[in-house]
């Protein structure tokens, strides 16, 4: 609207406006106008105003989301008011993703079972200690009795959460290393 | 066996494979890849217009082995399932040669040697149209993007591993283990002395020794065992301390 | 408005599609509206509604955004038409493309599955071990048990990043198989 010189083809400001929201949106950070403009080849001022006509937007809308400046940039987060909603929403959620320590610990369990601790640490060659907790912490795998040897250490075995998890019927359903032989060759 | 004299053109990169040829004995070929044997029957028959319900089957598996016959004329290594399909085009080609009523079942049905071989023509080709539609469907997908990481990822990311990754997994963790066998029996010992004489020169030089990088230059893991005495020893006997500025972060020996 | 019992205190439709809007966003995938109806304790049929209200604002709203259903829940991202400047802001370029044999082996696997590696070869008519491997590796198939026959061989199925990649909301929203037929009949 406020260009009407047509020297290259101008974009409407509606268009900037919607271009600058898909924009924060993506960002990991507050993005700053400048960013934004330079990303644009758009005046800077032009881009502020875009800025702020979203802004009053979000305000005038209602809805669950704002946008605000921060940390020098601009950034698009959920209203104050809703924060109960969404930390109840975000307890929900399943839990932190496996380390790769405690994944390799996991396929060690899987494949050699009943396993023990210094088993697992001959293997992988690192101490496993806080792998198997978390892993006994989130059920995946369970003690399965001590061994007859030296000092009787525990051994460890998958959990049935194991199977429920990974979506396998049982043990024997566990890929085995020739399923996979040819996949992995190459 | 007869030379031909072909004069070949090649662009190994565009999207689909493509032959041509002007002259019985000039052959244009632009090689993306065929897909397949059936991939590239598919294409000999549309090439030729042919009616797939009535394949002249003569002239397509010439044309089929002066393709395979190329290839190896290129050094170009072909799956195994290329000439298995010659095989079978032969049969049916020399099948097509005999009496008909030599395949004439018990009520007299006569039964089309090239049957079977356009039925999974017919087969594959829904596939190959499928399988354009998921590209096009995955290049209007690459065009959508979602919202940017926001705090509460980093906290509460999904636990997303699958079987394949614990036996992927598992695998590097033997590979490794091979690894580092083989390497303890070819390195010779370091003995805490040396270590202890490696460790103050770099901190007396450097004014700090980044832990992390010190052992990760380590190889074995007596050696790391060796490192690791060392740093206790070095602590209590010299000037010098343990920093480390966040958890889990860099851990740092400094000159005090 | 819909809500007038005035047991706890109902909220307004229009309280109900900012949360909603609020959760959306912050879920780092698709949310169900079965999840929604559980954090917010509302009835599903009502938040389904409020969903699609919102969806309705984000259309009629000519902004950068959308919301859409993918995967069995709802999203927001980027619309479109604004591909080429979020490009060139995250500084990314299309993904690698799978080749064509990985998309082959891909079709099969989505309309056969559960399938096992013969069972794409015969399809295909050559062997895919490479292209299997390919898609694991994407995450864009899993493993789905084994069958019981001889050699009792692994089955493969597509995934939940299958569907976010390609866009689907389920898998019966691929057109049918038959409707590929046909293309060469004539």
């Amino acid at each position: 609207m406020d260009l009407e010189n047509e020297e290259k083809k101008p974009r409407e400001i509606s268009e900037i406006v919607a271009i600058v929201e898909a924009l924060i949106f993506v960002a990991d950070e507050p993005i700053t106008v400048k960013n934004l403009a330079e990303v644009l080849g758009e005046d800077r001022e032009f881009v502020q105003s875009a800025v702020e006509h979203l802004r009053d937007e979000y305000d005038e809308r209602d809805g669950g989301l704002q946008i605000r400046a921060l940390a020098g940039g601009w950034q698009i987060s959920t209203k104050t008011q809703y924060h109960e909603e969404v930390r109840a929403f975000l307890k929900t959620r399943p839990n932190a993703k496996l380390s790769l320590a405690a994944l390799e610990t996991l396929s060690v369990i899987a494949y050699k079972q009943p396993v023990t601790v210094p088993e697992i640490l001959e293997i992988r060659g690192v101490q496993s200690a806080s792998a198997i907790k978390t892993l006994l912490d989130k059920r995946l795998i369970v003690a399965k009795g001590r061994k007859e040897t030296v000092g009787r250490p525990m051994m460890y075995g998958t959990s049935k959460d194991f199977l429920l998890q990974f979506g396998l019927k049982d043990l024997s359903e566990l890929p085995s290393i020739e399923d996979f032989e040819d996949l992995l060759g190459q | 066996m007869e030379q031909q004299s072909e004069q070949l053109t090649f662009d190994f990169y565009t999207e689909t494979p493509h032959i041509s040829a002007e002259s019985p004995d000039e052959i244009k070929l632009e090689l993306g890849a065929f897909a397949g044997p059936l991939d590239l029957l598919l294409y000999l028959i549309k090439q030729e217009k042919a009616n797939i319900f009535d394949i002249p089957i003569a002239k397509i598996t010439d044309e089929y082995l002066k393709y395979i016959r190329l290839m190896k004329s290129l050094d170009i290594s072909l799956a195994g399932d290329f000439i298995v399909m010659s095989a079978t085009l032969i049969e049916i080609k020399s099948k097509m040669l005999l009496p008909r009523e030599i395949f004439a079942d018990a009520a007299g049905e006569i039964e089309d040697p090239r049957r079977e071989l356009v039925d999974r023509l017919l087969e594959y080709e829904k596939f190959k149209a499928a399988a354009q539609m998921l590209y096009e469907r995955s290049t209007v997908e690459q065009a959508v993007f979602p919202r940017g990481k926001i705090e509460s990822d980093e906290t509460n990311a999904e636990t997303n591993a699958t079987v394949f990754d614990i036996l992927t997994v598992f695998q590097k963790i033997l590979a490794r283990h091979k690894e580092e066998v083989q390497m303890e029996i070819e390195r010779e010992e370091v003995s805490l002395a040396d270590m202890l004489k490696l460790m103050k020169q770099r901190i007396f030089t450097a004014k700090e020794l980044n832990l992390l990088d010190f052992f990760a230059e380590i190889r074995t893991r007596r050696e790391l065992v060796t490192a690791f005495i060392a740093i206790l020893e070095i602590v209590r006997t010299e000037s010098v301390k343990l920093t480390q500025d966040v958890t889990f972060g860099a851990i740092t020996l400094k000159k005090v």
